[in-house]
C-alpha cells in the first residue's frame, strides 16, 4: 500500500494532492511502526509527518502558487543512479540477520543493557526515553539544536525587515 | 477476532487508498486521508489489544488531534488560501 | 467475573468488532463507489460513524471499568466531534473551490 | 472563518483538552509513548488550529512572536544547561547521576528537566515556522 | 464559576488519562489544569459557549437517541452502497434552524453530518444548507425530530 | 517474513531518491526528500523487531521485548528530517519570490538569460 | 574543568547560539561568538596539547560508558582537526564584522551569528565525538545552519545554491546514515572504536560492503568528492564571504576527515577491503578532480567561483592521498587539509575584501587592482602561490609528500598528475595577476583597502600561508603523528 | 664578523634594498641612492666571504626546518661563491645603468622595478649558497616568480604574452621535470643536502640515474636547453637592463649553476650514477642550433638572445663532459658570459636608448656616434667569440681542452663550430657600426645617458681584466673539483 501511494506522488503532478498523499503515506508509517513495536517512533511520525508537515508545505504551496510542470526529458539517469542504490542496498541487505532473529548482533550487544538495567539505573520504565534522554542524551541535545537551528534558519529566511528598526518583531 | 477487526480495517485502508490514489478531486484525497486517519486510529486501537498492550491508545489521540489539524489547514488553505489569514472577513 | 460472563462479554465484543470492521469496509467501498465527492462523504461517514463506535464499544467491552474504557470513551467523543466537524470543513471548501454537486435530476432546490 | 460556526466551536471546544493532552504526554513521557518532543508538536499543533480558526493575528496576539523567538532558545538552554549543572556538581557533562544524592532520582530529574527543554523548543520553533509561512503571504512588512 | 468548572473538568480528564496516581503525576495534573485553563483564558475559550454547562442535564437523553438516529441512518446507506445499481438521488435542502445559540446550532449541524446520509454544508443561525444521499434523507432533515430535540436541549432561548 | 521488510524499505527509497533526483520542480524534490529519509525507518527498526515482544516499555508482566536503540536513532531522523522539509521549503519560498518560478529548468534557464545579458 | 574540555569544545559555540538569539542585538551577537570562537580554539589547543603528552583522550557523555553512552574521542587526528575548525572559525571572526554588516541585512545579523556558532559547533562536534550517528547528529546541525548561512548571500542565486546544496546535502545525510545503519546491524554498536572491533571478526561481508559504498557516497556528496561536487561552486560563490571563507576551510576538510577515520580505524582493520579497489577508485576521481576542476577554474568568470572549482581540485590532492595510502602520502592528504584550509581562508577572506569594495569579483572588475588594493592583491598573489604549491608557502609541503608517496610507489603517472594541477593553477592564479598588475584600472573605479578589522584577519591568514610552509612543526608534525594513529591502527 | 653571519646577511642585503625601494616611493634619488648602497655592502659581504672560503671553510647555517629532515639551509662552497660574486659585482653597473635607462625612456613603476630587481638578486644569492636541492629549488622558485614583474614590465599585451611564456616554461619545466627529480631524489636517497661525490652515488640504478639527469637538466628550464629555450627570447620584451639581469647576471646564470652544481653534487660528476651521452648531445645540438638562429636574426636583442642560449649550451656540454678540465670551464664560462653578455645588452639598450634602433641593420654608422657603446660591445664580442683580450677564451680553451680530455669528437666539432658561428653573429654590427656609413635621413644622435655608458664601459673592463687575473675566478672555480671527489 506503502508502494502504491509512493508511486502515485511520484506521477502526481498536483502538488496539493501531493501533499494529502504524502499525508496519508505517514500515517501508513506510522501504522507500521506501532506493528512493529516501535510506539515512541509512531507516535513522533503521526505527529509530524500527518500534522505537521502537511500545515508547513500547505502554508508554503500557498506561497509557492504553483503546480508542477510537466518534466523537459526522460530521466533516465536518475532512474539509473536509484536503481543502482536500490540495488546495492539489496545486496547489503541480503547479508544481514534475518528477521527476528533474537541472536543477531543489534539484539545481544549493547541493547540488552538498555532493557535490563534502565529501569535500574535510571527508574524510567519507558527504555525509550531513558536511552533517548539519559544514555545518548546528547544525541538528543544535538536533536534539540537541529529543531532549534531550523527554527532559527526560517525566521532568518522569512523574517522581512520591520519599516522602523527595533530588536524583534 | 482482533486480527479479523485489524483485517477488515485493513482492508477499509486499501480500498480509501484506492479513491486517494484516483482522486479526481484534491477534496476526495483529502476525504480519503481523513477516512484513513480514522481507520488507523481504530487500528492503533486494534493493535494495542492485540499487542497485549491497549495503553498505546495515546498514541490513536494523537493521531486523530493531528489529523483533525491537517484537514481543517486544508479547509483553511482552500477557502483562504492562506493558513494565516486574519480571522473576519470571510469570503 | 464469572466464566460465562467473561463468554458472554466476549461474545458480544467480537461481534462488535466484526460489525465495525464490516461498517468500516462499507464506508470505504461507498467512498470508492459512489459517483461524486458528496456522495463519497456519505460513504465515509459510515466508517466514522458506525465502523469507529462499533469497534470502540467492541474493545470496551474487552477493557471492562478500565482506564483504558476511558480513555476508549474519548476516543469515540473524539471522533464524533472532529469527525463531523472535518466533513463539514472539507464539504464548505470544496463548495468554495467551485466542485459542484452531482444531483438528483428532479431536484427543486437551486444550488448555492 | 471567524464566522464559521461548526469550527469555531469545536476548536474552542477543542483547544484546551488538546492542551492538556500535550502536557500529559510530556509528563507520561517516561511511562508511555510521548516525551518532549511529541509534546512539543501537540502544544504546537493547539496553537496552529486556532491560528488557523481564530487568524493569525489572535494567535500572536495569544502568544507574541518576540516570546516565542526566546522559547526556541530557553529551550536549548535549559537543555544544555542541565549538562553544564552536572558539570559543575561534579560530574560529566551532562550526568545527571550528580544532580541528587539520590543517583537513580538525579536520572529522573535531569530525563525530567531534558524533556521540559525539548517541548518548550520544539513547540515555540514549530509554530514560529507556522507563523513564518502563515505570515509572509500577506503582511508585507511583519 | 466557570474557571473553577473548567479547572475541575481538566483535573480529571488528567486523571483518566493518567491512572497513574503518584504525587508527583498528581501534582503535575494540577498544575497543567491550571496553566491549561489560564492559557484557555487567554485565548478566550472559557467562557459559556465552550463549557455550555446548562446543557448537560438534558444532553443524556438526546445522545442516545442520536446514536440510535445514527444506526439507523447507517444502515440505510450501507445497503445503497452494496446494491450494485447504487440507488442515490443527491439532493441539496435549505430551511431555517430552530436553534438560537451557537452551541445548539453546531450540535444540530454535527448531528446532521453524523448521521450517514446527510451533511451540513452550511451552517448559519439564519439558514442550513443540506446535502443528503438520496432525497428522502434530505427532506428528511427538515423540521425534523433532530432540529427539535436540539433545540429543546438549549432550554428557553 | 525474510528480508521482506528490507525490500520494502528499499523500494520506498529508490522511489523517493528517484523523486528528488528527477523531477525539476522544488517542492517535489522535497517530498521526494521526505519519502527517502522516510524510508530508512524501516530500515532501521524493522531488525530491531522481535516476534512475541512488545515495545520496549519495561512491565512487570512481559519478559521480551523489541530493541529500543533504533527507535531513539529514528526519533532523531524524523526530527532531522521535518527540520531539514522546514528549512528546505523556506527556501522554495523565497526562490519563487525571487525568480517567479519553483521549476529547476526555468530557473536556470532564467540564471544563464541574466548571465547572458551581462 | 580542564578535564571536561572535550565537552566544552562543542558546548561553549553551541550554547552561544541561543544566547545570541535571546540578546538580538548584532553588537553583542558578534561579540559573543568572536568569544565562543577564541575559547573554541584555546581549548582545541590545549586538548592538542594535552594529546601530544598523554595521548588519545576519551570523554564519556552523561558518565554512560561507551558503548552504551556517547563517547567523545580526542586523539592525534581528531585534535588536529579540530585545532584547524576552530582556528578558522577564531581566525574570521575579527573579519566578519563588517564584512556581515555589509552584506547581511541588520535585522537578520544577529540570527547570521547565531547560525554560524552552529555551524562551528556542528563541525567541532563531528570532529570530536567517537559515535557513529552523532556524528550525522552533528553533521546535520552544520548543514542546516551551512543552508541558511549561504542563502543569506547577496542575490538571488545564493537562494538556489543553497537549495541545492540542501538537497545534495540532505540525500548524502541519508546515504550516511543508511550505511551506520547497515554498521549497526551487523555489529550491534554505534561506537566507532567498538564497531571496529567488532566489524574485525564478521565473516558476512556484503552489508559492510554497502555500508563502506554509502558511507563514501554520502560523505562523498559532503566533501564534495568529483563527481559529486556540483553543488560546491555555486554554494562557494553566492555565499557571505565569510561563510565562503569558513566552509571553505572546514566544512569538506571536516567530511573527509571522518572518511579518513572509517577507511582506516574502521574498515581497515576488517577484511571488508580485501580485494576492493578502493583506493583505486579514489585515485582515479581524485585525478579526474585535480585535472578537470583545474581546467575549469581557468575558464571561471570571477574570483570566487574560480576558486571554488580551485577547491574542489584541491580535495583532489587530499582524498589522492587517501587512495595511495601510504605513509608520505597520507601524511601530504592530512596536511594539506590544514594547507588548503589556511591558504583557501586566505584567499575567500581577500576576495570578499575586493566584493566589498568592488560589489563583485568579476574579471573585469579586478583591472588594476595591484594599485587600487595593493595589500589585498599582494596578498592573494601570495596566498595563490600557496595554492600552486611554490615552496616556502604552505601548499608546497603537503604537495611535496604526496609527490613522494606516489614516488614511493613508483607511479610516476601521479606524480605527473600532482604537477600537472599545480601548474594549472598557476594558470588560474595567473590570471588574476595579470587583471591585478598588468591591465590599466578602469576610470573612476572603486578604490582603497577593506577596514582595518577585515585586513587584520587577512594578514594573519596570508601570513600562515608562508609559516606554515617555513615552521612546519603544526600541520606536517601533526600530521604524521595522525598517520601513525591511522596506520598503526591498521596494522 | 664570522662567515655564517656575512653569508647570512648577504641576501638580506637586496632583500632590505627592495623593501627600501618600496618604501621609498615617493623619493627616487633617496631609492636609487639605496639601492646602489646596498649594491656596495653586498659587493663587500660577498668580497669578504672570499678569503674565507678559498682558505678552506665552507660557512653553513639553518634558517628554520621546513619539512621532517629538510632544512632550509645554506653552505657556501667556491662555486657557489663564485656565481654570488658574479651577481654581486654585476649588481652595481645594472643598477647604475638602470637608472639611467629607466629615466631616459619614462619608465612607468619604478620602485617596483628596482624592488624586484633586488628580490631577484636576492633569489640569486639563495640559490648560490643554498645547501640542499630544496633549498635550491625554493629560490631557484622565487628567482622566476620576482622577475616575472621585470620582464611584463611595460604591461601591454605583447609584454603579457612574453610574460606568459616565460612563465610557464620556467614554472613549467621546474614544476613537471625539476621537482619530481628532487623528490624521487629524497625518495632514493633519504637526503638532499649538497654532497661532494654526489648524492645518489650508490642509491639508484644505472637507468633510474639517466632518467633523473634527463629530468634535471630540462626541469632545470633557466638553462634553456633546446627545445625548451623559448622563454628566452619571449622575455625580449623587458626592458633592456631586465635583459641584462636576465642573461647575466641572475636568471640563466642561475639555470647554469644549477646544471652545474646538480651534476657535480648529485650525480658526483663521473659515469657511475648515469649515462651523460644523452645530455652532451642536446647541449651540442643546442649550442650549434641556436647560433644559426642567432645569426639569422635582424632583431639585435633576439640575435643576443639566441646567443645566450648556445653560451649557455657550453656550459652544460662543459660539465657534462664530466672532464676536470671541462668542469672547471664551465665555472669559468658562467663569469666570462656574465661580464660579456651583460656588456652586450647594456649597448643593445643604450642603442635603443639614444637612437631607438632594435635591428642590426639599422645600426650602419652607429659606432661613429656612439663609439664608447660599440667600443664596449667590440670588447664584449671578442670575449664571446673566445679571443683575447677577453676572459672569453680563458673559459672556451678550458672547455676544449676537457672536451680532448675526454675524447669527445662530437663536442669538439660543436665547441668549433659554435665559435665560428658567435664570430658570425657578432662581428658584423661591430662592422656595421663601425665601417659601414649611417644610411641617408637617420636622425643624428649621440651617446646615450653618462650613467649607462659609464656602467657598460666598466663591464667590458671587467671582460679584459678578468682576461688578465683569470686566476681570481679560477681558483674558485676549482673548487667545484673538490665536489667530484667522494
Ligand atoms: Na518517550
Ligand atoms: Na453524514
Amino acid at each position: 500500500m506503502m508502494a502504491v501511494l509512493v508511486v502515485a506522488v511520484a506521477v502526481q503532478r498536483n502538488l496539493f494532492s501531493v501533499v494529502v498523499l504524502t499525508g496519508i503515506y505517514s500515517f501508513l508509517m506510522a501504522s507500521v511502526l506501532v506493528a512493529l513495536d516501535a510506539v515512541d517512533v509512531a507516535m513522533t511520525e503521526a505527529s509530524v509527518g500527518a500534522g505537521i508537515s502537511t500545515v508547513l508545505l500547505l502554508g508554503a504551496l500557498y506561497l509557492v502558487r504553483a503546480d508542477e510542470a510537466k518534466p523537459m526529458h526522460r530521466p533516465l539517469l536518475p532512474l539509473l543512479v536509484s536503481v543502482g542504490v536500490g540495488a546495492a542496498l539489496v545486496y547489503g541487505t541480503l547479508g544481514l540477520p534475518a528477521f527476528s532473529d533474537p541472536s543477531a548482533p543489534i539484539h545481544t550487544h549493547v541493547a540488552p543493557r538498555y532493557l535490563n538495567d534502565a529501569l535500574r539505573e535510571t527508574g524510567v520504565p519507558n527504555v525509550v526515553t531513558a536511552v533517548l534522554a539519559s544514555y545518548r542524551g546528547y544525541d538528543t541535545l544535538g536533536e534539540t539544536t537541529v529543531v532549534f537551528t531550523a527554527g532559527v534558519g526560517v525566521v532568518a529566511l522569512l523574517r522581512r525587515r520591520r519599516r522602523r528598526g527595533g530588536g524583534g518583531e | 477476532m482482533f486480527a479479523a477487526a485489524a483485517l477488515a480495517l485493513l482492508v477499509a485502508v486499501a480500498l480509501a487508498i484506492v479513491r486517494a490514489v484516483r482522486g479526481p478531486t484534491v477534496f476526495d484525497r483529502v476525504q480519503a486521508g481523513n477516512t484513513i486517519g480514522t481507520i488507523a486510529m481504530m487500528l492503533m486501537a486494534v493493535m494495542g489489544f492485540l499487542a497485549g498492550r491497549p495503553e498505546f491508545l495515546d498514541l490513536a489521540i494523537v493521531y486523530g488531534l493531528l489529523n483533525l489539524v491537517g484537514t481543517i489547514a486544508v479547509l483553511k488553505f482552500f477557502r483562504r488560501g492562506d493558513l494565516g489569514a486574519p480571522a473576519d472577513g470571510e469570503t | 467475573m464469572t466464566v460465562g460472563a467473561q463468554l458472554v462479554v466476549d461474545v458480544a465484543s467480537w461481534a462488535l468488532l466484526l460489525a465495525g470492521g464490516f461498517f468500516s469496509v462499507v464506508g470505504a467501498l461507498g467512498l470508492l463507489r459512489l459517483p461524486d465527492f458528496f456522495t463519497r462523504m456519505h460513504g465515509a461517514s459510515v466508517t466514522d460513524t458506525l465502523g469507529a463506535g462499533l469497534i470502540l464499544l467492541g474493545l470496551v467491552l474487552q477493557a471492562g471499568l478500565t482506564l483504558v474504557a476511558v480513555k476508549l470513551l474519548f476516543l469515540a467523543i473524539f471522533i464524533f466531534f472532529a469527525s463531523p466537524a472535518a466533513t463539514h470543513a472539507l464539504v464548505k471548501a470544496a463548495l468554495a473551490r467551485g466542485v459542484k454537486p452531482q444531483l438528483a435530476p428532479e431536484d427543486p432546490t437551486s444550488k448555492p | 472563518m471567524k464566522n464559521d460556526l461548526v469550527l469555531r466551536v469545536v476548536a474552542k471546544l477543542f483547544t484546551p483538552f488538546v492542551l492538556l493532552f500535550a502536557l500529559y504526554v510530556q509528563f507520561h513521557g517516561e511511562l508511555g509513548p510521548g516525551g518532549g518532543f511529541q509534546a512539543g508538536v501537540i502544544v504546537a499543533a493547539a496553537v496552529i488550529l486556532y491560528a488557523i480558526v481564530f487568524g493569525l493575528p489572535a494567535a500572536r496576539r495569544l502568544v507574541p512572536d518576540a516570546i516565542v523567538e526566546s522559547m526556541m532558545a530557553i529551550g536549548v538552554l535549559i537543555y544544555a544547561g542541565v549538562g553544564v549543572a552536572g558539570l559543575l556538581l561534579g560530574g560529566a557533562y551532562l550526568d545527571y547521576f550528580v544532580l541528587d544524592r539520590d543517583p537513580v532520582h538525579g536520572q529522573e530529574r535531569g530525563i525530567f528537566w531534558v524533556e521540559i527543554g525539548v517541548a518548550i523548543t520544539v513547540s515555540s520553533v514549530m509554530l514560529k515556522i507556522f507563523a513564518m509561512f502563515a505570515s509572509r503571504g500577506h503582511d508585507p512588512d511583519e | 464559576m466557570v474557571v473553577v468548572a473548567a479547572f475541575v473538568l481538566q483535573f480529571v480528564f488528567w486523571l483518566l488519562l493518567s491512572g497513574v496516581f503518584t504525587p508527583f503525576l498528581v501534582a503535575a495534573g494540577a498544575g497543567s489544569a491550571i496553566a491549561v485553563v489560564w492559557f484557555a483564558r487567554r485565548m478566550d475559550m472559557v467562557d459559556v459557549e465552550s463549557f455550555p454547562l446548562v446543557m448537560w442535564r438534558t444532553t443524556f437523553h438526546y445522545w442516545p437517541w442520536l446514536l440510535k438516529e445514527i444506526c439507523k441512518s447507517g444502515w440505510t446507506v450501507t445497503r445503497i452502497v452494496l446494491d450494485p445499481k447504487l440507488p442515490v438521488s443527491p439532493t441539496l435542502v435549505r430551511f431555517r434552524p430552530l436553534q438560537r445559540t451557537p452551541v445548539g446550532l453546531v450540535t444540530h449541524a454535527n448531528s446532521i453530518t453524523l448521521t450517514p446520509g446527510t451533511i451540513t454544508i452550511e451552517a448559519t443561525p439564519e439558514e442550513f444548507l443540506v446535502h443528503g444521499l438520496t432525497r428522502d434523507g434530505a427532506h428528511g432533515c427538515v423540521d425534523s425530530e433532530m432540529d427539535r430535540r436540539v433545540a429543546a436541549l438549549e432550554g428557553a432561548p | 517474513m525474510g528480508h521482506y521488510a528490507y525490500f520494502v524499505a528499499i523500494f520506498l527509497m529508490v522511489a523517493g531518491l528517484y523523486v528528488t533526483v528527477a523531477r525539476g520542480n522544488l517542492v517535489k524534490k522535497l517530498i521526494g526528500l521526505s519519502i527517502f529519509q522516510t524510508s530508512v525507518y524501516l530500515l532501521y527498526i524493522a531488525p530491531g523487531k522481535l516476534i512475541g515482544a512488545t515495545a520496549p516499555i519495561v512491565a512487570p508482566q512481559y519478559a521480551t521485548y523489541s530493541n529500543p536503540l533504533p527507535h531513539v536513532l529514528i526519533l532523531t531522523a524524523i526530527v532531522v528530517g521535518v527540520a531539514t522539509l522546514a528549512l528546505g521549503l523556506a527556501l522554495v519560498v523565497r526562490i519563487r519570490e525571487a525568480y517567479g518560478t519553483v521549476e529547476e529548468d526555468q530557473i536556470l534557464a532564467e540564471d544563464e538569460r541574466r548571465d547572458a545579458d551581462a | 574543568m580542564l578535564d571536561h574540555l572535550p565537552a566544552l569544545q562543542v558546548v561553549v559555540p553551541l550554547m552561544s547560539a541561543p544566547i545570541i538569539v535571546l540578546l538580538r542585538r548584532p553588537g553583542a551577537a558578534w561579540l559573543i561568538s568572536t568569544l565562543a570562537s577564541f575559547v573554541a580554539f584555546a581549548i582545541a589547543v590545549a586538548l592538542a596539547l594535552r594529546v601530544a603528552e598523554t595521548g588519545t583522550v576519551s570523554y564519556a557523555m552523561g558518565s554512560w560508558p561507551p558503548p552504551w553512552g556517547i563517547e567523545y574521542r580526542v586523539d592525534a587526528l581528531s585534535a588536529f582537526m579540530l585545532v584547524l575548525v576552530a582556528g578558522v572559525a577564531a581566525l574570521v571572526m575579527p573579519y566578519a564584522r563588517r564584512s556581515v554588516a555589509a552584506e547581511v541585512a541588520e535585522h537578520q545579523a544577529y540570527l547570521f551569528y547565531a547560525m554560524y556558532c552552529l555551524c562551528v559547533a556542528g563541525l567541532l562536534g563531528m570532529t570530536i565525538t567517537g559515535d557513529l550517528f552523532n556524528v550525522f547528529v552533528f553533521l546535520e546541525i552544520s548543514s542546516l545552519s551551512t543552508y541558511v548561512l549561504i542563502a543569506l548571500g547577496r542575490g538571488r542565486r545564493a537562494l538556489l545554491a543553497a537549495f541545492q546544496y540542501l538537497i545534495v546535502g540532505t540525500i548524502g545525510a541519508t546515504f550516511y546514515v543508511i550505511g551506520i545503519g547497515l554498521l549497526y546491524l551487523v555489529t550491534g554498536s554505534l561506537n566507532f572504536a567498538d564497531v571496529a572491533q567488532r566489524l574485525a571478526g564478521i565473516g558476512e561481508l556484503r552489508p559492510v560492503l554497502a555500508a563502506l559504498a554509502f558511507i563514501t557516497v554520502g560523505l562523498g556528496l559532503k566533501l564534495a568528492l568529483f563527481p559529486l561536487h556540483q553543488w560546491l561552486p555555486n554554494a562557494y560563490a553566492f555565499a557571505p564571504s565569510v561563510v565562503t571563507t569558513f566552509l571553505a576551510a572546514t566544512a569538506t576538510k571536516v567530511s573527509v576527515y571522518v572518511l579518513v577515520r572509517f577507511y582506516f580505524l574502521v574498515f581497515a582493520p576488517s577484511q571488508a577491503l580485501e580485494g576492493v579497489p578502493v583506493g583505486g577508485v579514489l585515485i582515479a576521481l581524485s585525478a579526474a578532480a585535480i585535472v578537470a576542476m583545474s581546467l575549469v577554474a581557468v575558464f571561471q568568470p570571477d574570483l570566487k567561483r574560480m576558486f571554488a572549482y580551485s577547491s574542489v581540485a584541491q580535495i583532489g590532492y587530499v582524498t589522492l592521498g587517501l587512495g595511495i595510502a601510504n605513509e608520505a602520502a597520507l601524511t601530504g592528504s592530512l596536511a594539506h587539509l590544514v594547507n588548503h584550509g589556511v591558504t583557501k581562508s586566505a584567499l575567500f577572506l581577500l576576495v570578499g575584501g575586493i566584493v566589498l569594495r568592488g560589489g563583485d569579483a568579476s574579471f573585469a572588475s579586478l583591472a588594476g587592482l595591484g594599485q587600487r588594493m595593493p595589500w589585498t592583491s599582494f596578498g592573494i598573489g601570495v596566498a595563490g602561490l600557496s595554492l600552486i604549491g611554490v615552496p616556502a608557502t604552505a601548499g608546497f609541503t603537503s604537495k611535496w609528500y604526496l609527490i613522494a608517496g606516489a614516488a614511493e610507489q613508483g607511479s610516476w603517472w601521479i606524480v605527473a598528475l600532482v604537477v600537472a594541477g599545480s601548474l594549472i593553477a598557476v594558470a588560474y592564479v595567473w590570471r588574476f595577476v595579470e587583471a591585478a598588475y598588468l591591465a590599466q584600472p578602469p576610470a573612476g573605479a572603486a578604490a582603497g583597502e577593506p577596514p582595518l578589522s577585515m585586513r587584520a584577519s587577512e594578514a594573519v591568514a596570508v601570513a600562515l600561508c608562508v609559516v606554515l610552509g617555513l615552521v612546519t612543526a603544526f600541520n606536517i608534525g601533526f600530521a604524521r603523528r595522525a598517520v601513525g594513529l591511522l596506520l598503526g591502527g591498521a596494522g | 664578523m664570522s662567515a655564517e653571519s656575512l653569508a647570512a646577511l648577504a641576501p638580506m642585503v637586496p632583500v632590505a634594498a627592495a623593501a627600501l625601494a618600496a618604501l621609498l616611493h615617493r623619493a627616487p634619488n633617496l631609492r636609487e641612492a639605496a639601492s646602489l648602497a646596498a649594491g656596495a655592502v653586498l659587493l663587500a659581504c660577498i668580497g669578504a666571504l672570499v678569503g674565507p672560503v678559498l682558505a678552506g671553510e665552507r660557512p653553513e647555517f639553518v634558517l628554520v626546518e621546513m619539512l621532517p629532515g629538510l632544512d632550509l639551509a645554506f653552505r657556501v662552497e667556491p662555486f657557489g661563491l663564485l656565481f654570488a660574486l658574479i651577481v654581486a659585482v654585476l649588481w652595481l653597473p645594472s643598477t647604475l645603468y638602470s637608472i639611467g635607462y629607466l629615466r631616459a625612456n619614462g619608465e612607468a613603476k619604478q620602485s617596483r622595478f628596482f624592488a624586484c630587481f633586488a628580490l631577484a638578486i636576492a633569489s640569486a644569492i639563495g640559490v648560490a649558497f643554498a645547501g640542499n636541492l630544496l633549498t635550491l629549488f625554493m629560490f631557484y622558485e622565487a628567482l622566476t616568480l620576482v622577475t616575472w614583474p621585470l620582464v611584463t614590465h611595460h604591461g601591454d599585451e605583447e609584454a603579457r604574452r612574453g610574460g606568459r611564456t616565460y612563465l610557464a616554461l620556467l614554472i613549467g619545466t621546474s614544476t613537471a621535470l625539476f621537482l619530481p627529480a628532487i623528490v624521487a631524489t629524497w625518495v632514493a636517497a633519504g637526503t638532499l643536502d649538497f654532497t661532494p661525490g654526489g648524492i645518489l652515488r650508490g642509491r639508484v640504478s644505472y637507468g633510474m640515474g639517466t632518467f633523473l639527469l634527463l629530468l634535471f637538466a630540462f626541469g632545470i628550464g633557466k638553462a634553456a636547453l633546446m627545445p625548451l629555450h623559448r622563454w628566452l627570447p619571449a622575455a625580449m620584451v623587458a626592458p633592456a637592463p631586465v635583459s641584462a639581469l636576465l642573461h647575466a647576471v641572475a636568471v640563466v646564470k642561475a639555470g647554469a649553476f644549477c646544471v652545474v652544481k646538480v651534476v657535480v653534487y648529485v650525480f658526483g660528476a663521473d659515469g657511475t650514477v648515469a649515462d651523460f651521452t644523452p645530455l652532451v648531445t642536446v647541449a651540442a645540438f643546442t649550442l650549434v642550433a641556436a647560433s644559426v638562429v642567432a645569426l639569422r636574426a635582424d632583431n639585435l636583442k633576439r640575435r643576443l638572445a639566441y646567443s645566450t642560449v648556445s653560451q649557455l649550451a657550453y656550459v652544460v656540454l662543459a660539465v657534462a663532459l664530466l672532464a676536470p678540465l671541462s668542469v672547471a670551464g664551465a665555472a669559468m664560462h658562467v663569469v666570462a658570459h656574465a661580464a660579456g653578455k651583460i656588456t652586450l645588452f647594456f649597448a643593445a639598450g643604450a642603442v635603443y636608448t639614444a637612437a631607438h634602433k632594435t635591428k642590426v641593420s639599422e645600426l650602419d654608422g652607429a659606432g661613429r656616434r656612439m663609439p664608447w657603446t660599440f667600443g664596449a660591445f667590440a670588447v664584449a664580442s671578442l670575449s664571446m667569440i673566445g679571443l683575447p683580450p677577453a676572459v672569453g677564451v680563458a673559459s672556451k680553451w678550458l672547455i676544449v681542452a676537457g672536451a680532448a680530455q675526454a675524447e669527445n669528437a662530437l663536442a669538439l666539432a660543436a665547441l668549433f663550430a659554435g665559435t665560428l658561428l658567435s664570430a658570425g653573429y657578432l662581428l658584423p654590427v661591430v662592422y656595421r657600426a663601425f665601417l659601414r656609413a649611417p644610411a641617408a635621413g637617420d636622425s643624428p644622435h649621440g651617446e646615450a645617458p653618462a650613467t649607462m655608458v659609464v656602467a657598460l664601459v666598466a663591464t667590458a673592463t671587467l671582460t679584459v681584466a678578468l682576461f688578465f687575473r683569470h686566476d681570481v675566478p679560477l681558483s674558485l672555480a676549482r673548487g667545484l673539483l673538490e665536489g667530484m671527489r667522494p
